[in-house]
């Protein structure tokens, strides 16, 4: 749908902000709706309709599928990391009180952003991996 | 009774089991492979014959290897009963093996290795059995003998065979996990263990107030359970497995699987219930009663065989229920004809299975009618069947006169005149079956083409040499009965 | 009733009418490019009343900004997507309706 | 309130059946891309703003594009089943058998209602026991405002940790599943 | 009676829903149709959930601090959490079964489950991928 | 440049959704723009000069025309909705654009859309497709009245 | 360091899974036998774990774990007892030696380049069982499920033929329905008690028993599992599953997936079910009892007509779920210590059957029963592990077949359901006449060398050696039972005393 | 108020669900679609309102987001058949 202007035209000037837009949900999930797993479809959502508009090589080139195959695995490690990382400080699996900040208050709150940063990255990353392979249609 | 720590039992075991792996790496080389075959035979023969001396001094030898689960072990206990058979089993072996190896190689059979395998399988099912201290190790040879006897069933692979083996197999399998399950089963929930007990394990509990009802049930079970003992209505899959080469037949009529249907019979009447128990219970008429069914019924339908096989299957049957009726009878005599009968019947019929394989060998002969005249150009072996089925009558010299003498003692003893009738019909129409063939055989006008066929002849010697010494055991033990009764005698020292 | 109430009120009202104008033209009209008048522009300039009607109604704050946001949003993606489903149903062939050949929807 | 709470739910029930009863299949995506929105609005109304947020993005969204990708290598429109259809042409055994099962498990589950608490009871168990906890505990020991953000990123973080998890399986098995090496791979 | 019908008729059509998507599944040949069937289950199923938490007077379970307003009903915020646990399952378990689909559409060259077994009755082929 | 701009843009629609100035969320904040920034800015400004700023306040300038029209447009509508006999005459025009620059042409063709009777169907080049209503608005779009707005915003 | 490892246990043994399935891709782009090792080395120390839990638990209280610091039943809860981490054991157990017989058998079935993605999935697979077994929260059971499920799917498709990707769609239809009963039952249950947490639930629900929210949720759950485990006639899927699927999935499914879904079904039986109260006046016992034994029957029966190996592997396991029902349903000591040993009996017996199926379609690509004639010569030591194992299967004494029957028969009888005695003792007898044919074409029948083309000469030592282990366990725990049936007769103990309200 | 005109709104959107259905072509069906997804980014605004909880626009923000893009991915293929 390359070819049509206004669709294109119109694409590019959101895209940056549907992409600012899934990054606020995920920094304000604690405040407002939303959070990791919204960010990281409505990110994910962002490179569909690259590929939607402009292709999939378009889409491709800024998310190279070699990247995308390791952000998967890279956001939900975060998660499970930070998990095993409060053992070594000392307190439960994913006890985020005792990750080393002021308070277990704090402790808690910032535990939370970590792992809503994993989860939005690695469901991103999924929502790119299930469109491609869903939708590639290269093999047949 | 002093018991003995000693693995001799298990050596007995074991010496054929370990001997199936050079029986099988010598696969190629033939007489090697029957080398392994005899010795291990005689070897079994000779570890069991060491059992006799401390069993001679009043001790029983035995081991408890390890305890399943709790109240259950694998162990084994040697006492005269289970020498008894295993003297008979494993002596027979060794005679049965120089005469397969005879057989086989007269008629080429095919896969011989696979058949000297499981031969040696199925007699250490056999002595474990035997030597077996408790229902449950008596119950894993039980299954293991089933096993091990399937391929040889079906050794001809022909479709008749397959259908032979398979009713064998759904017979024995299905009975023994149908009814001797449950049996051992109830046993164990009865009495909490399952070793043999002198004068019988259920007898000690019977105090504790367990229903009559249950008991009854239970020894029904095992009655049903044990279908090696081929009473009816359970009998159909001996007389298919003829279709088994001939030492095989021998292997199973005399030897080992029928012999040990009869000898868990006694087992279960002797030391599971007790003969307390049973007489108490009533139920030792009953079976008595029941079995008398298949002695005479079995006897009429070998009469109309002409296969001489199936003859023999029958008559076999028959036989078996002897035994049953006699411990049955709850009589000392009784017991002791019993226990005499499996080896008398053992090596009457051996001898007459052995003859069948010489007829089919030497004359290709299946078939009673085929018979006649034959003596003129077999004389030995036509002579050792009139040995055999002589003594299957119970006429004198020959020591199943000496059985038939016991049970109708033992019949009397017990009060139950109409068996000792049972006993006496059944020895007319053993002579009905068995007494045309000797007639024809020896007054029957010979055909002319066996007149002219060179090929009938005496079989080779490797199958006429065991088949004179069975058909001598016959005569030697009415005139030394004592090597037999000294042993059941101290058998039944602990039980009346 | 403060006169920002009243506006609030004649936008909603205002709006409203506009989307069920809309939506009765998605019934009523014949074609598939005749309903698009209704489903592209009276939609859209419904919605964006309704939305000015809130703001309106919230005052300054984050959340008026927030629907002006969404109001833009409205007013670019709606033509477009118009505009695209046209394109696309012209491209797949479909004819324009005319009172001659053509009566029913 | 009601009103719109009712109009909501007659819509999709509305929608669910003219979904499942469309034979272009597109059609069907795209009513079901509508049942998820309008089910969204019924949640926003019983303010479970999060679920609706994630049920737009994932229902209306991507679910949809997904099913929209998969019609572009399958074909487009449901074939009638092969055998012919009797008891008075309105079913065949099949469909009979179906809602016999349908309507028997709906009964079971309507019957389990009876003795429920009612609708937005704020006595009932599940609103009086651990919620009022949650509640009250969650900014001072999480310091997040929006309670199902900390019970779900903290007090049940692990089933996020495991939600996650789910959606990285399911793309590993698209990935195994479907990812073409080979030029002549099935 | 009609308090009772007022009290449980959000459950109910809940229930009337899962069952429509549930007919869908059992019923539909097309193997996309059954997907989507299991996506209008599951989704009721979500409703029903999200039923559970609504407390008369409640709001939004975000903390709220709104003038003039001492204490504040919150709703239950518990099975939201649930549900949108299960949102992305149901996303996941949809996703794989597209792929699935695919997978059977090349093979096969159909997406009717009768036809396919039909053709594996017809020409079953073993070993061939 | 494209890229600072973008991201200009971005960190002052962050703060317009937000509201929020904790030292978190304002650090995040400048993260999350810088890489959204990196993935989109040449889509964003793949053809716009720095002279597009001044194009942007010439474009706010036309917009209170274009709600007008936008208003008038949907009574006429409404007015073919409702009306019994519904008037329409529908036709589809062709005509010719002066525009070059993407910008310009989607402008025109989203307002084509968006005022009387008028759906942009194709822009081609510089040939747009436009199904009208009926025959009064078919005759607004050969006016170009639209266009030469925006002609003006482009110069 | 032995500190680290002894308190956190419980949760280091399923997220070494996660860890482990996240890793493998990584590690796969760099070289593809490092995913293999990745999957070896994180089965082994689940194993190593596992088996560490239950000597733990054993010899001391069970073990709680509070995920996140958060005490239940606010926080998820993880409970270590007996009865789950002996089934951690066996299924972590099978997974490993699944991953050992791999290493031949996956290069021959699966291209290479798909292989990290599969031991990822295969980790997930077994991962989400581990978490099944080991939580205490009735959701996060849930939410594992789907993980064990979502990856259960994706392997069966991996199998050669092209009919796997319709069995895997089945299985995903049948347990996406199942599993969204369960979450329906959930649901009831939590609008009847506001809580997730099983220990806090038992105790909530006293009193609850005759409402209906309570017996629908009960009637939810309990199809719901029953679809998962495959319980007649819910079993459809079951069959085409491990026919078609790769010859390593059929192995460790047969071993862990149906078991799993049977310990939910347990410990949901004994903790919120109330088995033992037999409230409303519904036999529970009874129903399950009776389900139970028409699955048992059912499953012989149809396994008698098969004409593939695999597929009549596949209804046997039908078969056998329901002898551990059946154990477990009866509220007796000996029969629940039964059912309990025939989920690690029944998991060596089937998997290593499976592997020998396996084995056979390494060979010959074949495991169609009729192929398989004079397999006896060609592969005698398969073969013969085969003969044992079928011995096993029949139930033959010495062997672990056996152990578990007859503590399930003595149970039984103890608590006088006798119907269940003869429903085994013929499963039994079916089970040996189909195993009887097989055994029958593997060593009586002479090979038809038309049939079917020689695939591989040899077979490789990580396959042959997995099974001989199996085979061999199968004996040994046949022989010295002792170990198993002490451990499962105080899980027994335990379960059966610990019912809050008693 | 701001129920009574959701409610008009949603009176609407059961007009517009008839087009759905109807068709006749898939261009009124996508028309259609994509007017209930603006319908409802209004509905969840005023839902806000009713609920005098309007902090709530990041989700009709998502709705008309989620909204276009599925509209583009629906023409898509149907002039293309393929997405990518
Ligand atoms: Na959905
Ligand atoms: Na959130």
């Amino acid at each position: 749908m390359k070819d049509d202007v206004i669709l294109r035209t119109i694409t590019k000037f959101m895209l940056p902000f549907i992409q600012i837009f899934a990054f606020y949900t995920l920094a304000h999930g604690e405040i407002s709706p939303g959070g990791g797993f919204q960010a990281g479809v409505i990110f994910g959502a962002s490179f569909i309709l690259i590929a939607l508009v402009f292709g999939k090589n378009s889409a491709r080139s800024k998310m190279p599928r070699n990247i995308n195959d390791i952000l998967l695995s890279t956001g939900d490690f975060i998660y499970a990391f930070t998990g095993l990382f409060c053992i070594f400080a000392g307190g439960l699996f994913l006890e985020y009180g005792k990750l080393p900040f002021h308070s277990a208050k704090e402790g808690n709150h910032i535990g939370m952003i970590i792992i809503e940063l994993g989860v939005a990255i690695t469901v991103a990353a999924v929502m790119m991996t299930i469109f491609f392979e869903i939708a590639g249609k290269e093999d047949d | 009774m002093e018991m003995i720590q000693s693995l001799t039992p298990v050596y007995a075991v074991l010496v054929s089991l370990i001997a199936i792996i050079p029986i099988y790496l010598s696969r190629n080389n033939p007489n090697l492979r029957e080398f392994w075959t005899i010795l291990a035979a005689i070897v079994k023969f000779i570890i069991v014959l060491s059992l006799i001396p401390p069993l001679i001094n009043g001790h029983t030898v035995g081991i408890n290897l390890f305890e399943i689960l709790p109240g259950i072990s694998f162990g084994f206990r040697v006492d005269s009963l289970g020498l008894i058979f295993a003297l008979m089993a494993s002596f027979l072996w060794i005679l049965t093996s120089f005469y397969s190896i005879g057989y086989m190689r007269s008629l080429k059979e095919h896969n011989q290795t696979r058949y000297f395998v499981c031969f040696a399988g199925s007699l250490s099912a056999t002595i474990g059995a035997a030597f077996a201290a408790n229902l449950f190790t008596m119950y894993i040879f039980y299954e293991a003998l089933t096993l091990f006897t399937y391929p040889l069933i079906a050794h001809e692979e022909t479709d008749e065979a397959f259908r032979g083996a398979r009713i064998y197999l759904i017979y024995l399998l299905g009975t023994s996990i149908a009814f001797l399950l449950p049996a051992i089963i109830g046993t164990y929930l009865a009495a909490g263990s399952l070793e043999f007990v002198n004068g019988g394990l259920l007898a000690a509990t019977a105090s504790k107030g367990l229903s009559s009802t249950f008991l009854v049930v239970l020894f029904a079970l095992f009655i049903l359970g044990i279908a090696k003992a081929a009473i009816m209505p359970l009998h159909s899959w001996l007389p298919n497995a003829m279709v088994a080469p001939t030492p095989v037949s021998a292997l199973l009529h005399a030897v080992a699987v029928v012999k040990m249907g009869v000898f868990v019979v006694l087992r279960v009447v002797l030391y599971v219930f007790g003969i307390d128990l049973m007489s108490a219970l009533g139920i030792g008429t009953f079976l008595a009663y029941f079995a008398s069914f298949t002695i005479l019924l079995a006897s009429i339908i070998a009469l109309r065989q002409d296969n001489i096989k199936a003859r023999l299957a029958y008559s076999t049957i028959s036989q078996l229920s002897y035994i049953v009726v006699g411990v049955s009878l709850l009589s000392l005599s009784g017991v002791k004809g019993s226990i005499l009968h499996i080896v008398v019947h053992a090596f009457s019929k051996i001898t007459l299975f052995f003859w069948a394989g010489a007829m089919a060998v030497g004359a290709h002969k299946k078939y009673v009618s085929q018979l006649s005249g034959i003596a003129k150009k077999m004389p030995v072996s036509m002579a050792i069947f009139t040995v055999g089925a002589l003594s299957l009558i119970g006429l004198p010299p020959f020591s199943g006169f000496l059985s038939k003498w016991y049970l109708l003692k033992g019949s009397l003893e017990a009060g139950l005149v109409p068996i000792a009738f049972v006993f006496m019909i059944s020895s007319f129409l053993n002579a009905c079956y068995f007494l045309p063939i000797i007639y024809i055989a020896y007054f029957g006008k010979i055909s002319p083409e066996d007149e002219k066929d060179s090929h009938i002849k005496e079989a080779p010697k490797m199958m006429l040499v065991p088949m004179c010494i069975t058909a001598t055991m016959v005569i030697l033990i009415f005139f030394f009965p004592g090597i037999v009764t000294s042993l059941i005698d101290l058998a039944l020292n602990g039980i009346f | 009733m403060s006169i920002l109430d009243v506006v609030t009120l004649i936008l909603l009202l205002a709006g409203s009418f506009f989307m069920l104008v809309a939506s009765i033209g998605m019934i009523r009209l014949p074609d598939f490019y005749t309903r698009m008048h209704a489903g592209g522009k009276a939609d859209t300039l419904g919605q964006g009343l309704i939305f000015l009607g809130l703001v309106v109604y919230e005052g300054f704050s984050f959340i008026s900004l927030k629907m002006l946001i969404i109001f833009v949003f409205i007013f670019i993606a709606n033509p477009t997507a118009t505009h695209a489903v046209a394109k696309a149903a012209y491209k797949g062939g479909l004819k324009i309706w005319s009172r001659d050949n053509n009566d029913s929807g | 309130m009601i009103a719109v709470d009712f109009l909501l739910l007659l819509l999709l029930v509305i929608i669910a059946v003219a979904a499942i009863s469309a034979k272009d299949i597109l059609t069907s995506i795209m009513l079901l891309g509508s049942y998820s929105l309008v089910i969204a609005m019924e949640w926003v109304l019983l303010n479970a703003v999060d679920v609706a947020f994630t049920e737009a993005a994932v229902g209306a969204g991507i679910s949809t594009i997904l099913m929209i990708a998969v019609l572009t290598r399958v074909p487009r429109f449901e074939k009638e089943p092969k055998e012919q259809k009797h008891f008075f042409n309105l079913f065949n055994h099949s469909e009979l058998l179906a809602l016999a099962t349908v309507v028997i498990t709906g009964a079971l589950l309507i019957s389990g209602t009876w003795d429920m608490p009612a609708f937005g009871d704020p006595n009932s168990p599940a609103n009086s026991y651990l919620s009022p906890e949650y509640i009250e505990r969650s900014y001072p020991q999480t310091g997040s405002h929006n309670i199902v953000t900390a019970v779900l990123a903290s007090y049940r973080g692990y089933d996020t940790l495991g939600e996650t998890t789910v959606v990285f399986t399911a793309a590993i098995c698209l990935i195994l599943l479907i990812r073409s090496y080979k030029k002549n791979e099935r | 009676m009609i308090e009772f019908i007022a009290d449980k008729y959000n459950f109910w059509i809940a229930i009337v829903l899962m069952m429509i998507g549930f007919y869908a599944i059992i019923a539909k040949h097309n193997l996309v149709k059954k997907v989507i069937g299991l996506n209008i289950f599951q989704t009721s199923v979500f409703l029903f959930y999200i039923s559970i938490s609504k407390v008369n007077g409640g709001t939004a379970p975000i903390i709220w601090h709104p003038e003039g307003h001492a204490e504040v009903v919150y709703d239950n915020p518990l099975p939201h959490v649930l549900i949108l646990t299960a949102i992305v399952v149901s996303v996941s378990v949809t996703a794989v079964a597209l792929g699935i689909i695919v997978k059977l559409y090349k093979n096969y060259g159909s997406i009717e489950e009768d036809e396919i077994k039909l053709i594996e009755h017809n020409e079953p082929e073993l070993d061939s991928k | 440049m494209k890229f600072i701009l973008t991201f200009i843009a971005l960190l002052i629609f962050w703060f317009m959704l937000s509201g929020h100035f904790s030292v978190i969320i304002v650090t995040s904040a400048v993260i999350y723009a810088l890489i959204a920034a990196y993935f989109t800015y040449n889509y964003f400004l793949e053809d716009i000069s720095f002279a597009g700023i001044k194009r942007i306040f010439k474009f706010i300038a036309y917009l209170p025309w274009l709600f007008w029209e936008i208003i008038v447009a949907n009574l006429q509508v409404a007015y073919i909705v409702l009306s019994p006999k519904m008037p329409i005459s529908p036709e589809l025009v062709e005509t010719e654009t002066d525009l070059k620059t993407d910008y310009g042409k989607t402008a025109l063709g989203n307002s084509i859309t968006l005022t009387p009777g008028t759906v942009t169907i194709e822009i081609e080049n510089s040939k747009i497709l436009v199904h009208a209503i009926t025959k009064e608005h078919a005759q607004d779009i050969k006016n170009k009245d639209i266009e030469k707005k925006i002609l003006r915003i482009e110069a | 360091m032995i500190d680290f490892f002894t308190t956190h246990a419980p949760v280091l043994t399923i997220v070494v899974f996660i860890f482990g399935a996240l890793l493998a891709p990584v590690f796969g782009r760099i070289n593809n036998s490092l995913s293999y090792y990745c999957a070896l080395i994180t089965t082994a120390l689940s194993f190593v774990l596992s088996v560490y839990l239950l000597f733990s638990v054993y010899n001391n209280a069970p073990l709680e774990y509070f995920l996140g610091g958060w005490k239940p039943p606010y926080g998820i809860e993880y409970r270590v007892d007996i009865l789950n981490s002996f089934i951690l054991s066996v299924v972590s157990f099978v997974s490993f030696l699944s991953v050992i017989y791999g290493y031949g058998s996956i290069k021959s079935e699966i291209y290479e380049k798909r292989h990290p993605a599969f031991y990822s999935v295969y980790l997930l697979f077994i991962g989400g069982m581990m978490g099944i077994l080991i939580t205490n929260d009735i959701f996060n059971m849930y939410v594992f499920l789907e993980i064990t499920s979502l990856a259960g799917y994706a392997l069966i498709a991996m199998g050669r033929t092209r009919y796997s990707y319709m069995a895997s769609f089945n299985y995903l239809i049948l347990g996406s329905v199942g599993a969204t009963f369960f979450l329906i039952g959930i649901g009831y249950l939590y609008m009847q008690t506001g809580t997730l947490n099983l220990t806090d639930l038992a105790q909530r629900l006293q009193g609850h028993f005759d409402t209906n929210v309570v017996l629908v949720a009960i009637a939810f759950i309990v199809v719901g599992l029953m679809l998962k485990m495959a319980v007649f006639p819910l079993h459809f899927w079951l069959p085409d599953a491990y026919t078609y699927s790769p010859s390593v999935i059929s192995a460790a499914m047969a071993g862990t997936s149906t078991k799993v879904a049977a310990y939910l079904l347990i410990r949901l039986m004994y903790t919120i079910f109330g088995i033992q109260a037999g409230f409303s006046g519904i036999n529970f016992s009874g129903i399950i009892i009776v389900i139970a034994s028409i699955t048992i029957l059912a499953g012989s029966i149809i396994a008698i007509s098969q004409t593939d190996l695999k597929k009549m592997l596949a209804f046997s396991s039908i078969g056998q779920i329901g002898y551990i029902l059946i154990g477990t349903a009866m509220v007796n000591k000996y029969a629940f210590a039964g059912g309990l040993l025939h989920i690690l009996n029944h998991a060596m017996m089937k998997t290593a059957l499976f592997m020998v199926a396996g084995g056979f379609f390494y060979k010959f690509t074949s495991t169609k029963i009729n192929d398989l004639k004079g397999m006896g010569r060609q592969m005698p030591f398969a073969s013969a592990m085969f003969l044992i194992l079928s011995l096993s299967m029949v139930g033959i004494p010495l062997t672990v077949g056996f152990i578990s029957k007859w503590y399930i028969i003595l149970g039984a009888a103890q608590s006088g359901y006798w119907i269940v005695v003869p429903v085994i003792l013929l499963s039994s007898l079916l089970t040996a006449i189909y195993f009887g044919r097989v055994v029958h074409n593997l060593f009586f029948k002479d090979s038809e060398a038309s049939n079917t083309g020689i695939l591989h000469a040899k077979i490789p030592y990580s396959m042959v050696s997995s099974t001989a282990v199996l085979v061999f366990l199968c004996i040994f725990f046949g022989v010295f039972a002792y170990m198993p049936v002490e451990i499962s007769l105080k899980a027994a103990e335990n379960i059966i005393g610990a019912m809050p309200w008693k | 108020m701001f129920s009574f005109i959701a409610v008009i709104i949603l009176i609407g959107v059961f007009f517009v669900l008839f087009r759905a259905i109807k068709g006749p072509t898939i261009f009124d069906r996508v028309l259609s679609v994509n007017l209930i997804g603006t319908k409802a980014v209004v509905v969840i605004a005023l839902i806000g309102f009713m609920h005098n909880r309007p902090e709530f626009m990041d989700i009709a923000l998502t709705y008309a987001l989620i909204n276009f893009i599925g509209t583009i991915a629906f023409l898509k293929y149907i002039e293309k058949n393929r997405l990518d």
